[in-house]
């Protein structure tokens, strides 16, 4: 039984309720535990740099003040939500290499009585645990309800491999973990093109023309792929790309229905969970039909277009180059 | 970096590239560009933007603060470090862009825009609750920048809340003082440096 | 004659790195304080120890020594054992009451001109700051002392 | 106040300065005559007794006034104040030796790049000068009378590497009348440059070119061609090295072997060309590289071979009509005495898998600048048809992609030089063979070299669009009817700064070059060094660009650096004029820098034995004393200054030259110290 120090981050403890529930009720098959970290506040998104960058390396400075504080044992802290591992990351980060900033963010939180030891906190997102510290053999012994037949779209969005200073994902343009964790629960991954590129962040916010603009090249690729739905493991990419899918389908004139979930909802429905304790239902498009494939019975699923046949690869003619680790 | 704290050296005055070089944490390298337009290749609002970040750090560079200030550029930023990670001088564009909003707020441009004002908003929720508060942001949003849409809005907000991923109040940290003290601190210092 | 001190340093060079580089800084007219005063020498490796202190007990108020980047020795690898000594030297000078930073050790490819400038630039403002050494004074001190206290166990 | 133990007997030094105007660029910034006048007065207690001051001391004039004083003064000393000792040292030591002086007994001071040209104020400069003077003048006291090493030059010479550089070296010393030896590790020589179809700027065929120079290397007389083979160590100094070189098996009998082509013809055994084909074409077990290899025997693939699969097949054997199969054919080593060495390993090509955006690998028509070339090549997996993946379908639109890996710090943070004019002469091929639409995207357009510019103009006659930007990336994601199916090469157009979105069928990645990934190894077999970014380093960027810092190692081609074929056929007829020089001279001189122990003082403590990367340092077990092989060192001086005994003495270096400088250069430097000195009672 690992413990993890966790940071939920505002996002999951609301709208994206439905991520850390899944999470919560697949911790037993993963032999991990969490201990929140007690009175985190809220990261500041990418909205508080926007105004004040120092302030913003305080303000995510006291977060890991507190987690420093309550590492006993294990001194790995954990977020779920991308931005928050970025910000949390990448204030550890400076901190550690720009001592006029470290001198700054150590004036600010002495007024509060904390201090935070650059180095003393190992920053990692959810799926990375997961992925590395599970790893796939145990995760294959755990599923019961295998996802076969399921088209999946692997997400990964932005903010969890860019900038990925520690390089965990080997490389920020094409990472395979969130690809090869869904393959071993027994779905059938697309090769998305689109897997590292962006949402739209807060563009739904306040600029919806450009927010629905990249949703649709998300939403279209999944779709040209014939994916059954989009698995993601952030709330911000889960938020717009199901909340605002219809918004979108309205403003391009298209009709879209691409259901999107989390990552940890799938290991939970492979691991033989009830969807309703997963979360699964909270969704704006309705991801029955696309459960129903692997026989997860949800209330009133409607019936979906056919998927067209996928156009096939020509194989033959001149090689194609070999891989070898380059893809690693 | 090195180039801004040679003109220091030298009492010159402070040039503007080495001025946003200076109030970006870290070396940002911004001195470093090549013009080469891989940051504007990978950007996935390129489109939207008055000049694509390569364009905006030639124009820092031939020190048009106001044009600088002015641009739309660093507002349509969505944060996804593909100009960061692709740069091949290994410039911190992101950060920059997070420079040149703060710098911009702080000069008063862009007050009235929706793009500084949900930062600020988001900014003023944090400071008072310290946790977002999505509700409350989305409402004053829409109230403040598109009331037509407020139906809209609405009926999204109502979806939210049906599917209980909303709260109605903004929830609110145990050690409120302690965080306020702690911003107020860094918000000092952080004016000291301007 | 200006106020400030003007430390007077022992740069030890490379004879086919640093000692180029110097050359090459020359050529380029890059401009560097007048305070060093280079050795040549045909390895970093050749650089005895008792060189360093030497220069320190002769008045010297800092040593640079000067050396091929790791990898790029032209005797192949004798920089590194240059670079062990020097690590050792540090802790004996500290133990004779000298401050470690008065002896500095710096690589400088022969193409490196501008950076061993800089680098020479650098150190001189570093030993102004620490102060002049006056080594010789102060052996000259520690002799007194002793002398003092034979007489006094004579006594 | 220094040792004098190691000066000739019987005489006091009677030594000469000479300080050296060099027009205005010492006596600009430093007060000569003063430095002159000085060192008369304050130095004559070591022995000073001449001191001048003169225009130009290199001077035939400047150099007659050295000789004259050495003859009628008698000075057994002479101190130059002047320029670099790596320009003029050679000249006054001459000087000296005309006179009758050992040369060794001269010392040149640097007052001109360690002052004048790096100081500005005049008070200062004339003080680190005298300073300088005196560091001189406390250490030629302590110089001995040496002689030059002599080492004899041994004719024949090794190349290393068969690409167009390494021909062009051994053709020259060859056709000089003198033993080559080249070792290649691939089956046949011929290079990068046998891959390609089109040179720049000419568009002459690179085959047409190059064989005929292949096939006189595999005929001429003088050179001993040894392919399938790699240098496994080297041994020696410069004249007489001697090399170690590990022969692969071919399984063929040269001897025997016609190279009638039957056995690859017959060989049931396919498999796909990763090395010379990149991948897009396909060999036997048994091959050779290419129709025009030389040596024209091929080599058995023991990777591929069935029978080294499961012993069966030998179809080779069985029908090779003169019996030249010979599957117990082993592994050779030989030993080579060479008196040089030139190395023209060449260059690797940037992995364009390592940037994942491009789409190599993944996406199907993304080609590199190396495939294309095979493409291209008549002789080539595609008949030098330009087409996509498939094999059949032409290009309707190509974009070439500039500096892949290159002049970025995330791979090779350098420019590798070639691509804006191969990317320039692909565009061409494009235009000639398809008729395509041609984009090229590219960073600065660099075409610097005679008749390079010229082409880039031709190419942008026949019609080839140029965006400039570096492409961001490369993908499959469409986002409109017109993308469907298409390649999608996304970019900033930086003249428009507009981001743009280019559909195209196929895109080359032009590649670029990297040293071979075993160049440190390879450098220190040979006892040479790479910089930062892996190249081998020159003796001198500009004035000695194909020699080492090591005596008788010398380079040629892009193992120095990134460069184009003219440029490598350059280097590689310089180094052999290098090389030929030392052979007809059949000699050569040594500075006699070398380190001695002593065995009396030898306390067989055995710190130094260690220390010496070129093994000159051997131990007497018998004596129980440390000797150190002239031969071998090389005068780094490292042992001298480890010996805790001070057994071991470097000429030329010694402590007491080095102490006494040190003595000289602090001397006079501080009054102030001084006086506290004084102020302490004795």
């Amino acid at each position: 039984m690992t413990k993890y120090l966790f940071y939920p981050g505002c996002s999951m403890q609301k709208n994206a309720r439905s991520y850390l529930d899944s999470m919560m009720a697949i911790r037993p098959e993963l032999d991990i535990t969490f201990e929140e970290v007690d009175d985190w506040n809220c990261c500041g998104a990418t909205e508080y740099w926007s105004v004040h960058q120092v302030k913003a390396h305080a303000l995510i400075g006291r977060n890991l003040a507190l987690a420093e504080q309550q590492a006993n044992g294990s001194n790995t802290l954990v977020a779920g939500c991308s931005a928050c591992y970025l910000n949390l990351a990448k204030t550890a980060n400076y901190l550690e290499e720009d001592l006029q900033l470290r001198a700054k963010i150590d004036d600010a939180l002495a007024v509060g009585g904390l201090h935070f030891t650059p180095g003393s906190l190992d920053i990692r997102h959810l799926l990375d645990i997961v992925f590395n510290d599970v790893g796939l053999e145990k995760i294959r012994s755990k599923v019961v309800r295998p996802l076969t037949g399921l088209r999946v779209a692997p997400y990964y969005g932005c903010m969890i491999v860019r900038p990925d200073r520690e390089n965990r994902y080997g490389n920020p343009e094409y990472p395979t973990a969130l690809d090869k964790l869904l393959e071993a629960l027994g779905a059938t991954v697309i090769d998305f093109p689109q897997k590292t590129h962006c949402c739209g962040g807060h563009m739904t916010q306040i600029s919806p023309e450009v927010a629905y603009e990249l949703l649709h090249r998300l939403i279209s690729g999944a779709d040209r792929y014939n994916a059954d739905l989009i698995v993601t493991l952030c709330p911000m990419c889960q938020l717009n790309l199901d909340a605002y899918q219809g918004d979108m389908n309205t403003f391009m004139d298209t009709d879209y229905h691409m259901p999107c979930l989390y990552f940890t909802q799938m290991m939970g429905l492979a691991f033989g969970h009830d969807p309703k304790e997963l979360g699964i239902g909270k969704e704006f498009v309705d991801a029955g039909p696309a459960l129903a494939k692997i026989g997860v019975e949800l209330p009133e699923a409607e019936e979906r277009p056919k998927p067209k046949p996928r156009r096939k690869q020509k194989q033959e003619g001149l090689p194609m180059p070999r891989m070898g680790d380059g893809n690693e | 970096m090195s180039a801004m704290l040679n003109e220091e050296k030298n009492g010159a005055p402070i040039s503007y590239m080495a001025e946003v070089s200076r109030a970006t944490p870290g070396n940002c390298r911004l001195e470093m560009c090549i013009q080469c337009g891989t940051c504007g290749g990978s950007c996935p609002s390129a489109d939207d933007m008055d000049h694509t970040p390569r364009q905006l750090f030639a124009m820092i560079r031939a020190d048009m603060r106001d044009a600088v200030l002015a641009s739309n550029t660093p507002w349509h930023c969505v944060s996804c470090y593909y100009c960061t990670v692709r740069c091949p001088q290994e410039i911190h564009i992101t950060d920059i862009m997070y420079t040149l909003k703060n710098m911009a707020i702080a000069a008063g441009q862009y007050k009235k825009t929706i793009d500084a004002d949900f930062s600020e908003s988001f900014v003023g929720y944090v400071d008072e609750y310290g946790r977002s508060f999505e509700l409350g942001l989305a409402t004053r949003m829409y109230l403040r920048h598109s009331p037509l849409s407020i139906l809209k809005t609405a009926t999204m907000g109502f979806g939210m809340l049906t599917r209980d991923r909303l709260d109605f109040s903004p929830q609110r940290i145990k050690n409120l003082d302690q965080l306020q003290s702690i911003l107020k601190r860094a918000g000092e210092i952080e004016e000291a440096v301007r | 004659m200006s106020e400030q001190f003007e430390p007077v340093i022992i740069g030890f060079t490379c004879n086919w790195c640093s000692y180029r580089a110097a050359d090459m800084a020359g050529t380029a007219r890059i401009k560097y304080p007048p305070n060093i005063r280079l050795v040549r020498l045909m390895c970093s490796g050749r650089l005895d120890p008792t060189f360093v202190l030497k220069a320190l007990s002769e008045g010297a108020d800092g040593v640079l020594i000067t050396g091929c980047h790791p990898g790029e020795c032209h005797y192949l690898e004798q920089n590194y054992k240059a670079l062990r000594r020097y690590r050792l030297l540090l802790k004996t000078i500290a133990q004779m009451g000298i401050e470690p930073e008065r002896v500095k050790l710096v690589w400088a490819s022969a193409a490196e001109g501008v950076q061993l400038a800089r680098a020479i630039t650098t150190f001189v403002e570093e030993i102004r700051a620490l102060g002049p050494l006056r080594w010789p004074l102060r052996l000259a001190e520690m002799d007194i002392k002793e002398t003092a206290a034979v007489e006094e166990v004579v006594a | 106040m220094s040792n004098k133990q190691n000066q000739p007997q019987d005489e006091k030094e009677r030594i000469g300065v000479y300080v050296c105007h060099c027009g205005s660029n010492i006596a600009g910034v430093v007060d000569v005559e003063d430095v002159a006048v000085w060192a008369k007065e304050e130095l004559g207690d070591q022995g000073v007794v001449v001191s001048r001051d003169y225009k130009f001391m290199c001077s035939s004039l400047g150099q007659e006034m050295i000789e004259n004083d050495i003859k009628e003064q008698g000075l057994n000393r002479v101190v130059v104040a002047a320029c670099s000792p790596h320009l003029h040292e050679a000249t006054f030591r001459k000087a000296c030796e005309r006179a009758g002086l050992n040369p060794y007994l001269s010392e040149l001071v640097s007052i001109r790049e360690q002052v004048s040209w790096v100081h500005t104020d005049k008070e200062k400069a004339t003080e680190k000068a005298k300073a300088m003077v005196a560091g001189g003048v406390e250490r030629v006291i302590e110089n001995e009378p040496l002689e030059p090493l002599r080492v004899p030059i041994h004719p024949a010479t090794l190349v290393v590497g068969g690409g167009i550089a390494g021909i062009q070296a051994a053709l020259e010393i060859a056709d000089a009348g003198y033993q080559v030896y080249m070792v290649e590790r691939e089956p046949s020589i011929g290079g990068h440059m046998a891959q390609f179809d089109k040179t720049f700027p000419t568009l002459d065929c690179a085959a047409c070119i190059l064989t005929p120079k292949m096939v006189s290397v595999g005929e001429h007389p003088n050179i001993e061609l040894l392919t399938w083979s790699e240098v496994e160590r080297v041994e020696g100094y410069v004249g007489n090295f001697s090399v170690t070189v590990r022969k692969r098996p071919r399984y063929v009998d040269t001897d025997l072997c016609t190279g009638c082509g039957i056995c690859w013809e017959k060989c049931p055994k396919k498999v796909i060309d990763e090395d010379f084909e990149q991948g897009l074409g396909y060999r036997t077990a048994v091959y050779t590289p290419f129709p025009q290899a030389v040596p024209k025997y091929p080599v058995i693939d023991t990777e591929s071979c069935i029978f080294f699969a499961n012993g069966k097949c030998k179809a080779c054997e069985k029908l090779c009509p003169t019996g030249a199969i010979n599957f117990d054919q082993e592994e050779e080593i030989l030993l080579l005495e060479v008196g040089n060495i030139i190395i023209a390993t060449g260059f690797d090509t940037f992995d364009a898998r390592r940037i994942p955006e491009y789409g190599y690998g993944r996406l199907a028509n993304v080609f590199t600048s190396v495939e294309f070339e095979r493409m291209c090549n008549a002789a080539g997996p595609t008949n030098g048809e330009v087409v996509l993946r498939d094999g059949v379908t032409k290009p309707e639109a190509v974009g070439i992609v500039h500096c892949v890996g290159s002049r970025d710090r995330n791979y090779n943070n350098y420019c590798s030089v070639i691509c804006c004019m191969s990317s320039l002469k692909f565009a061409h091929l494009v235009k000639e063979r398809t008729g395509a639409e041609v984009y090229n995207f590219y960073i600065d357009m660099r075409t610097a070299y005679k008749d390079y510019d010229e082409f880039y103009q031709r190419v942008m006659e026949e019609g080839v669009l140029f965006v400039r930007g570096r492409v961001a990336e490369i993908t499959d994601a469409t986002r409109n009817p017109g993308e469907e199916g298409k390649l999608v090469v996304q970019v900033e157009d930086t003249l428009a700064g507009r981001q743009r979105r280019i559909p195209v069928d196929m895109a080359i990645l032009s590649v670029g070059l990297q040293p071979p990934s075993d160049t440190k190894e390879v450098a220190q077999r040979f006892g040479i060094s790479c910089s930062a970014s892996g190249w081998i380093t020159e003796k001198h960027p500009k004035l000695d660009p194909v020699a080492t810092m090591t005596e008788g190692i010398f380079i040629a081609g892009a193992i120095q650096g990134p460069k184009d074929i003219p440029t490598s056929v350059a280097q590689g007829a310089a180094a052999a004029a290098r090389v030929l020089g030392r052979i007809n001279k059949g000699e050569m001189y040594l500075e006699p820098i070398r380190a001695t122990v002593d065995p009396e003082k030898c306390s067989g403590c055995r710190i130094c034995n260690n220390l010496c990367p070129f093994g000159a340092i051997i131990f007497h077990e018998d004596l129980m004393v440390t000797e150190i092989n002239h031969a071998l060192c090389q005068g780094c001086g490292t042992c001298v200054a480890a010996c805790p005994a001070g057994a071991i003495s470097g000429t030329g270096f010694s402590n007491e030259q080095v102490l006494s400088q040190i003595e000289g250069l602090l001397a006079y430097s501080f009054p102030k110290d001084f006086e506290l000195v004084e102020m302490v009672p004795a």
